[in-house]
């Protein structure tokens, strides 16, 4: 970013710290998927006492954290391709059955990565539509249309500045009016029947440095707001 | 924590309301969950729209359901059979209705709903007058059948072992309807002889991932239906 | 059967001998289901030297006989319900995956009962169409809409001495154009692009005694015959 | 007598014709049937079709093949990774053509393909630009797309234990697209690190029937794509 920024958002949040924020909102014994990249992280931080059962679409449910270098199997992978373990309680299963449990709607919810979203919940996440670009897509679309709750976890603004979270995508959709919450470095904002609400904000974050990164409209629905 | 398991039969059915659809796993008499469809006798919910196979035997499980006056439809595919007394007589006194529907489209149509397709094409019953009704469409110059998915409010299953989780193990020809019915229904009971803490079950070897189940029913010496039915049983 | 009998017909197939000779055309190495009731006996008489892989479609691949009866397992059943063991390299599996082998033309061959066989190959085998019927369908309409060959074992007439073969089926169809050969008590009949072929009579069964009993025309296309 | 060994990956891709579909086992590295893949390179089929969920990585397997000029059409849902230059280059230079299919449609079609569907309606891909050209129709008030089956001449896998009657069990998530793969092409091979007499699998815990498998290849101690890619191979 080669903007001057302001004091406040020095403080902006982590990666870690938005994936621990994203982690305290899965309830108990819920079946997630975590999409790669930044989502991954929010394995990391489940709050004690809560178990998650994490699903990936390659065909396992119930994966672990990585294992130790010399615990590598390279047939017991992520979506991601990178090298996982599995919790007792775990199953594999075929791709087919994979994307049953994806579309089918078993899953309670999954938190992806962003390229931009719309006020009304469009998700774009797979293509730049650059005509340069190698098309890839995953299993994104399935998981948008299947999973019941989607959320987003994404910094806020691109590299250089560029809000996100805009009126309506200029990239491919992944999905139409999917999703629901978004985790940014600078706040948690909701998707609404009325477009985008700020329900909170990273430490030392004020509604007007959210809303002036924002591509859209903003509503402030915090308790303090509201107060 | 993840725990499924429930207190007993009669607290996992507890909750079905009347006019709820059921699936009923079993083929014959070889998985039939009959403790689970006692407690559901016992419950009392009635005007049950039931998907299974076959529509009981003797007068215990699906058949003591019917003979209860509890199931107002069966949509399944071989409704008759020589131990098959209590549907016959239903239906003929038009007390029972019954969708009828060929095996494997019934089994097609129930992962479907499970895995979110909400329609599909199968030769199956192009030309017989179960087309009736029914789109047709030709693919690969032969007619197809549009099949819809079929769900259910609740589906009464039956396994040789589960985990805390859900997750399940069959036995042999009782795999039958088992492992697609758990996907299809918005609340999956399974009674299982053995019921363990997660890991005690190979993930490699396991049939139904506990994320298709909601409730494990631990009856550890389940009665066999074939055996209530030759030895004439009645429940209640 | 009322009517008096020629000779020749005195000597006509039992249902053994029926399945004997169905058993002669399956080759090394097939993968057959077997109807429910007459054609379940074709197994046992698999000429020696030949493996085959009986699928019942509740689920089981590589059916073996009976059970002794002290080694009867209720679970362990075939689709006509009745006990049967599991041979060696069998797999079980459920209906959907049970069904997407008939469906998907995995099987070679299946051997069905009828009640009639039309000179166009049709097959009313589910249902006599009577108000009074209690209706049951099973895997009868998948299994001919799905397995490659379809054949049908049945006696060629029914108990009053009214022909199984017919020009059109009165009984409503179970397929459409489905029947490729029938084996019956009197003779192995081929459903032709030109109808109903006669390739084997029984021994001492003549080409007019089996053209008598059928309700279509028939053609004699026997080595014999074209000699 | 029914045994499906093969007496090496060469002879058992022997009959591989120009033009052929392939479909390819594997999801990353994981799965990848490189020992059969390397065979299909040495045996010089071309202009095939090839159907996988990824489009090869490094200078070995799916990479190798398409670098060697045999592959015109890639149909799967995610070629782009860090390690897929071959693909990148040939895509870029209009050298190899790709139909881009969202993962879950892509296994559904595949399944599809295998179990007699010809086609299904899916939520997926609705409303967006992988939706162009495909027919919409709208169940329980959303748009559905209607796809179709996908089969192929023959398919390569990778399984752990096999037997003589192509009986097949998977290592972990290895596991991905052969059981799909294996019932959708119409000649299907299979290299796995054991095999042995029928009877030495049981019969609750495989994964795919033998019926749908023609050729099983020993490779009793199978390159592993990834280590090959860190390695920086190359076949040939």
């Amino acid at each position: 970013m080669n903007e001057q920024l302001p004091a406040s958002l020095q403080a902006r949040l982590t990666r870690e710290q938005i994936a621990e924020r994203a982690a305290q909102d899965i309830a108990d014994g819920s079946y997630v998927n975590l999409g790669i990249g930044m989502p991954e992280l929010i394995a990391q931080f489940v709050p004690e006492g809560r178990e998650i059962v994490l699903h990936t679409e390659n065909g396992l449910l119930g994966m672990g954290p990585a294992p130790t270098p010399d615990a590598v199997d390279v047939e017991l992978i992520n979506a991601g391709k990178k090298p996982v373990t599995a919790n007792p309680g775990a199953s594999y299963f075929h791709h087919a059955d994979s994307f049953a449990i994806v579309r089918g709607g078993h899953l309670d919810l999954c938190v992806l990565g962003a390229m931009e979203v719309a006020a009304n919940g469009d998700l774009a996440n797979w293509s730049t539509g650059r005509d340069d670009a190698i098309p890839a897509v995953g299993g994104a679309m399935d998981l948008v249309s299947g999973v019941r709750t989607v959320r987003v976890m994404t910094t806020h603004c691109t590299r250089d500045g560029t809000p996100k979270l805009v009126e309506k995508c200029s990239y491919p959709l992944t999905g139409a009016e999917v999703v629901s919450r978004i985790y940014t470095d600078l706040a948690v904002v909701d998707v609404t029947p009325d477009g985008f609400a700020l329900i909170e904000t990273a430490p030392g974050v004020s509604f007007d440095d959210v809303a002036a990164r924002t591509g859209a409209p903003l509503r402030d629905v915090r308790e303090s707001s509201l107060t | 924590m993840i725990d499924k398991r429930a207190a007993s039969a009669a607290a996992a059915v507890a909750a079905v309301d009347d006019g709820a659809t059921v699936m009923i796993g079993g083929f014959g008499e070889a998985g039939s969950p009959i403790e689970l469809v006692h407690a559901l006798i016992d419950q009392g919910a009635s005007e049950l729209t039931v998907i299974s196979n076959n529509a009981g035997n003797g007068q215990v499980g699906l058949a003591a359901l019917i003979r209860c006056g509890r199931v107002a439809k069966i949509i399944g595919s071989y409704p008759r059979s020589s131990n098959s007394t209590v549907f016959t007589d239903f239906y003929r006194a038009g007390r029972i209705e019954l969708e009828l529907v060929p095996q494997g489209t019934l089994a097609e149509r129930i992962r479907a709903g499970g895995a979110g397709i909400p329609a599909f094409y199968t030769p199956t019953g192009a030309a017989t007058e179960l087309a009736d009704g029914k789109e047709q469409r030709e693919f690969h110059g032969r007619p197809h059948l549009l099949e819809h998915a079929l769900t259910a409010d609740w589906a009464l299953i039956k396994a040789r072992a589960a985990d805390w989780h859900g997750n399940l193990l069959y036995s042999k020809t009782a795999r039958n309807f088992g492992p697609i019915m758990a996907m299809a229904a918005e609340t999956t009971v399974v009674q299982a002889s053995s019921v363990d803490a997660p890991g005690a079950l190979d993930p490699e070897t396991i049939v139904t991932p506990g994320i298709f189940v909601d409730r494990v029913v631990h009856v550890p010496d389940p009665a066999q239906e074939f055996e209530l039915v030759a030895h004439g049983a009645h429940y209640p």
